[in-house]
């Protein structure tokens, strides 16, 4: 494994920046979301940066089922997402669609029925110490995945 | 100069929830507004109509995560009114002590944003961190920090011991001497005033007309409190001051919340002092007779109303819901004429909006196979269609790699 | 003579119509049954006369045979609430606008015609509220006899 | 030859700048987040962001013009990184200096401003488009005061070059106390040229999503995040050379570990400036600027020309 996949792993592990978006949410996980952020849980420790735009992030943190209105846009702003792209399901209801399964206005189970999903956080609301947990694995997998698949390349290298 | 129109939303950084505003802006100034709600409509209320009360009842606290008791006590209270359940003191007491707490967890929060909204990050930093010290009463005193389920139909569900009550009053005293240095910011603090000062005001007449609800409300010199006029739990027991302000803008509800804030700290005192002692909750029917009600309670963000009817099944025949925020969204436009842009975060943020409460409705969905109308290309080319048609852009162009 | 009956027999002089319909519930709660011709009418002499000047809400729900449409009207201070109970046959199910006595009952009343079916007389038109805009035209899921239709595909996850 | 390539390339040029722009970048995001009472980020942080950027993919929006979005950001590193030379770091004259330097650095710094609005209009978006006009608007408004609190100063030296004005003031150094409110009105107008908090208008995340940058993702995004910091140390270093021209005469090692000192000082008045200030709306810091900013400036211009005409006579 080259060094310069190794140095790019570690940089990807350390600053994966974030993009919210509640596909129909009750809120209650956004307030934990952005709590992760405060002084007492504050994720910028391990580089958590909450960005505005799809084209600055990497990881996708979805809350809420996804109601039949905003599954075209959460299609859209994980297309606009650029690769290495990862999307963390937080919440009950975004895992599974939670207490709203049968309502009519939601796609049944939850995102990973939209778009492929790598990280999932129960809870209803999930804790932010929880959130951090899933975010913090999410970063632990890609590490594992590097190793693990030693000779192929991981992810195509545009820069050098 | 051009009117150029911007979508603001669904996904946007200023708004915690999935709605859709598109601003016809002249330069920087705001022509027009026209909202675009419903993105967050699940179908809670017909779904409470397939469930028993106990199961509508989680259902319902799962409307929205801020206001979560707001909707649970409304819907309980609906119950009791129609099963003519008395509640004893104890648990109206308790039920109060979560109200409060919710709303100063409710302010602080919003608080933060407000200042998230205008750039003082730091705002939203320090009243997060003293947020943290209600959380943990919540926790302590109900096991959740959001979505507490302290309610169940005919009373409480869990007791307050002595000793959190000790521990109450010293979160008490922290939080209030918190929020007197956030007066002492709100009122002195020269950036804070210049950036909210005459921005998204909304005159008393209009308040009153486009049924404003209420902080909004009574920064707008509307003196009505619902915990005043039509007393409910043990608010009819204890006296306090309803907070209104002539500014009718939005430095007016940062000043309404903030003395909203002080209010809640000397309500959970006189509720603790005077807490009754016996049972926390009364047995109740599974089956509740036939009847209606309507009850009226003042969640954080305004009046909510809740109605209710029971068909004698265990099963409610109509919930119906009406959210703060339904009342105070349609003030919004009227707010933000000759506004900036710069100032549609904060005026919305100012009405403290709530979408997962405005946008709840209806039903369930059995299984069963019906032909296949509309298969996912089909369905993708109309979207493309419909966008191109209504909002004039054109996203055929993004490629899917199938 | 507490303010409750005081109202309700400002009403009954006025339209002698209403006189057995009252049901006085609990203190400050008074339930009152009125056909759709005087609705109009009594709407506007419980805002201007008796000063009912907040509108707290408008129910719909559906009974069999024909809808039922709850006005509930508050007084500012007293905190009386007024419920008006208009019942429309479902064969034509329209009621009059009362938007230009209180202009905040616009997405309420959207919202009966989108969930109930309901067409409301003299409401401007606008985006629909609250269902999804692909959502078909004739379905009305608060309907009692309304049945789920399973005739999306289930959306198969984009890419990968 | 080989010796200003080095320059250019290495020490006071590009791999220097960049690292200790990064520094700079750690110690503002640290000290905003420690005023916040927050723990803040690694000492590494911008590099893991800046490595990452660059392995990052590259999205240029379909209509586009993909040759100028992707030029954009090379010529805003180079604008800044080139108007490094001319400033006297740490002894007595900058690498290169002649009369009249002090121009060519202050339009060298207004190019990635420029490239800044060019980069939002080119990326075709809405709200980089807004970005990019906001950008513009602010231009007008910081830049006269701030040309005109460097040029204070220079009217005393009577030179045109930094060199001259550091050997001036390296001379006697009882003069900088006239350039006080000076140095107050430059740090002001500096924030707004490297758009930080109380005028970070152009990319004010809650109203304009990601301001001129929206569309910019992967390297292109990364060059622009070093230009940035890069000018956040050259716009410091400018202010350090021209307002403290004390201890210029130190030996090489003490000096440099002088000008970081400096530097990193200034850095801290901004990071403490962004943590306790609002952001202005666009029609507000247009009216702050031309209302107390330039008297202030024109203010300064006078007690130079005071003090030209009075003690030098």
């Amino acid at each position: 494994m080259g060094v310069r996949e190794k140095i790019v792993t570690w940089a990807r592990m350390k600053s994966p920046w974030v993009i919210h978006f509640n596909t129909g949410s009750c809120n209650a996980c956004d307030i934990e979301i952005v709590d992760t952020l405060t002084p007492r849980y504050d994720v910028e420790r391990f580089g958590v940066q909450l960005k505005g735009t799809p084209r600055h992030a990497d990881v996708l943190l979805c809350s809420g089922p996804v109601t039949k209105q905003v599954r075209d846009r959460l299609v859209r702003v994980y297309e606009q997402m650029p690769e290495p792209k990862f999307v963390v399901a937080v919440g009950t209801c975004s895992c599974s669609g939670g207490v709203f399964n049968g309502c009519y206005n939601i796609h049944d189970g939850g995102i990973d029925q939209i778009i492929p999903v790598s990280a999932y956080i129960p809870g209803c609301p999930a804790r932010p110490e929880a959130i951090l947990d899933g975010v913090v694995k999410l970063l632990g997998s890609l590490q594992a995945k590097v190793e693990e698949n030693d000779g192929t390349r991981p992810a195509p290298l545009p820069f050098l | 100069m051009a009117k150029v129109t911007i979508p603001f939303g669904p996904q946007h950084p200023a708004l915690k929830e999935p709605e859709r505003f598109d601003l016809t802006i002249l330069g920087e100034r705001i022509v027009r507004l026209n909202a675009r709600l419903g993105y967050n409509h699940r179908g809670i209320e017909k779904a409470c109509e397939q469930r028993s009360y106990i199961s509508a009842l989680y259902l319902i606290e799962r409307i929205c995560g801020i206001c979560s008791h707001s909707h649970a006590t409304a819907f309980v209270q609906c119950v009791e009114e129609i099963a003519g359940l008395e509640v004893p003191a104890r648990a109206r007491y308790i039920r109060t002590l979560i109200a409060e707490l919710e709303r100063m967890h409710s302010h602080l929060l919003w608080l933060g944003v407000a200042g998230h909204e205008i750039g003082f990050d730091t705002l939203l930093m320090y009243t997060w961190r003293d947020r943290e010290v209600v959380m943990d009463l919540l926790a302590a005193l109900t096991g959740n920090r959001v979505n507490y389920g302290i309610n169940t139909i005919g009373g409480v569900r869990r007791d307050v011991s002595p000793e959190q009550c000790a521990e109450i009053l010293r979160g008490i005293d922290t939080l209030e001497e918190r929020t007197k240095y956030y007066m002492q910011l709100a009122t002195e603090d020269a950036m804070l005033a210049e950036r909210l000062v005459a921005v998204g005001s909304l005159c008393t007449e209009d308040a009153a007309r486009l049924g404003a609800v209420g902080p909004v409300a009574r920064a707008s010199n509307l003196n009505q409190d619902v915990r005043r006029d039509d007393p409910y739990a043990a608010y009819g027991e204890l006296d306090f001051k309803v907070i209104t302000d002539t500014h009718c803008d939005v430095y007016g509800r940062v000043l309404v919340r903030v003395g909203e804030l002080m209010e809640s700290c000397r309500i959970i005192c006189q509720v603790l002092s005077n807490l009754p002692e016996g049972p926390i909750a009364v047995k109740a029917p599974r089956k509740i007779p036939a009847g209606e009600a309507l009850t009226r309670y003042e969640a954080p963000r305004g009046e909510d109303v809740h109605y209710v009817r029971g068909n004698g099944t265990e099963r409610p025949e109509r919930v119906k819901v009406r959210a703060p925020t339904l009342a105070n969204v349609q003030a919004v436009s009227k707010m933000l004429e000759n506004n900036y842009l710069a100032d549609m975060p904060i005026v919305l943020a100012a009405i403290d909006p709530c979408f997962s409460c405005t946008d709840r409705a209806v039903v369930v969905r059995e299984a069963g196979c019906v032909e296949q109308r509309m298969d996912w290309k089909a369905l993708r080319l109309y979207g493309i269609e419909w966008y191109r048609k209504n909002r004039g852009i054109d996203c055929s162009k993004i490629k899917l790699r199938m | 003579m507490t303010n409750e009956e005081i109202i309700q027999q400002k009403i009954v002089n006025r339209f002698p119509a209403t006189e057995g319909k009252f049901r006085l519930q609990r203190a400050r709660r008074i339930w009152v049954e009125v056909t759709r011709e005087i609705f109009l009418p009594l709407f506007e002499f419980a805002k201007q006369e008796l000063k009912f000047v907040e509108f707290c809400t408008l129910t719909g729900l559906d009974e069999g045979e024909n809808l039922l449409f709850i006005y509930h009207l508050a007084q500012e201070y007293t905190g009386i609430v007024l419920n008006l109970k208009v019942a429309v046959p479902k064969s034509d199910p329209v009621i009059p606008t009362i938007t230009n006595f209180f202009p905040a009952a616009e997405l309420p009343e959207r919202e009966l015609e989108d969930l109930l079916g309901a067409k409301v007389a003299g409401l401007a038109p606008g985006p629909r509220y609250p269902l999804p805009d692909e959502w078909p035209a004739g379905d009305h899921p608060l309907r009692k006899d309304w049945q789920p239709r399973e005739d999306e595909a289930k959306p198969e996850v984009p890419h990968g | 030859m080989g010796y200003a390539l080095f320059n250019i390339l290495v020490f006071p040029g590009l791999l220097f700048l960049s690292l200790f722009g990064m520094l700079a970048e750690f110690a503002d995001r640290k000290i905003y987040a420690r005023l916040q009472n927050r723990v803040g980020p690694p000492w590494y942080q911008p590099e893991a962001d800046f490595i990452k950027l660059l392995a990052k993919e590259e999205i240029v929006p379909a209509d586009a013009d993909r040759a100028v979005f992707r030029f954009l950001p090379v010529v805003a590193l180079t604008a800044v990184v080139c108007s490094s030379i001319y400033i006297p770091l740490w002894s007595r004259s900058a690498l290169y200096s002649f009369e009249g330097d002090v121009i060519v650095v202050l339009y060298l710094l207004t190019l990635p401003t420029l490239t800044f609005f060019l980069a939002g209009w080119y990326s075709n978006s809405l709200f980089a488009a807004l970005g990019a006009v906001r950008a513009l608007t602010q231009l007008f408004a910081y830049e006269v005061p701030l040309f005109m609190g460097i040029l204070a100063p220079a009217i005393v030296a009577s030179s045109w070059s930094l060199s001259g004005v550091a050997q001036f003031y390296g001379a006697h150094p009882a003069y900088w106390i006239f350039n006080l409110p000076g140095f107050v009105v430059c740090l002001v107008a500096l924030q707004g040229k490297l758009e930080r908090l109380p005028f970070d208008i152009p990319d004010a995340e809650t109203e304009i999503v990601g301001g001129t940058f929206t569309e910019y993702s992967g390297r292109l995004l990364a060059f622009f995040r070093m230009t940035i910091d890069v000018e956040l140390v050259v716009g410091s270093a400018l202010l350090a050379a021209v307002f403290f021209p004390f201890g210029l005469g130190l030996p090489p090692v003490a000096g440099f570990i002088l000008f970081l000192g400096k530097v990193l000082f200034i850095v801290t008045l901004l990071a403490v400036f962004r943590t306790v200030m609002a952001r202005m709306r666009i029609d507000q810091m247009v009216e702050f600027c031309w209302k107390y900013l330039s008297t202030a400036a024109l203010f300064q211009v006078l007690i130079s020309l005071a003090v030209k005409g009075v003690i030098l006579g």
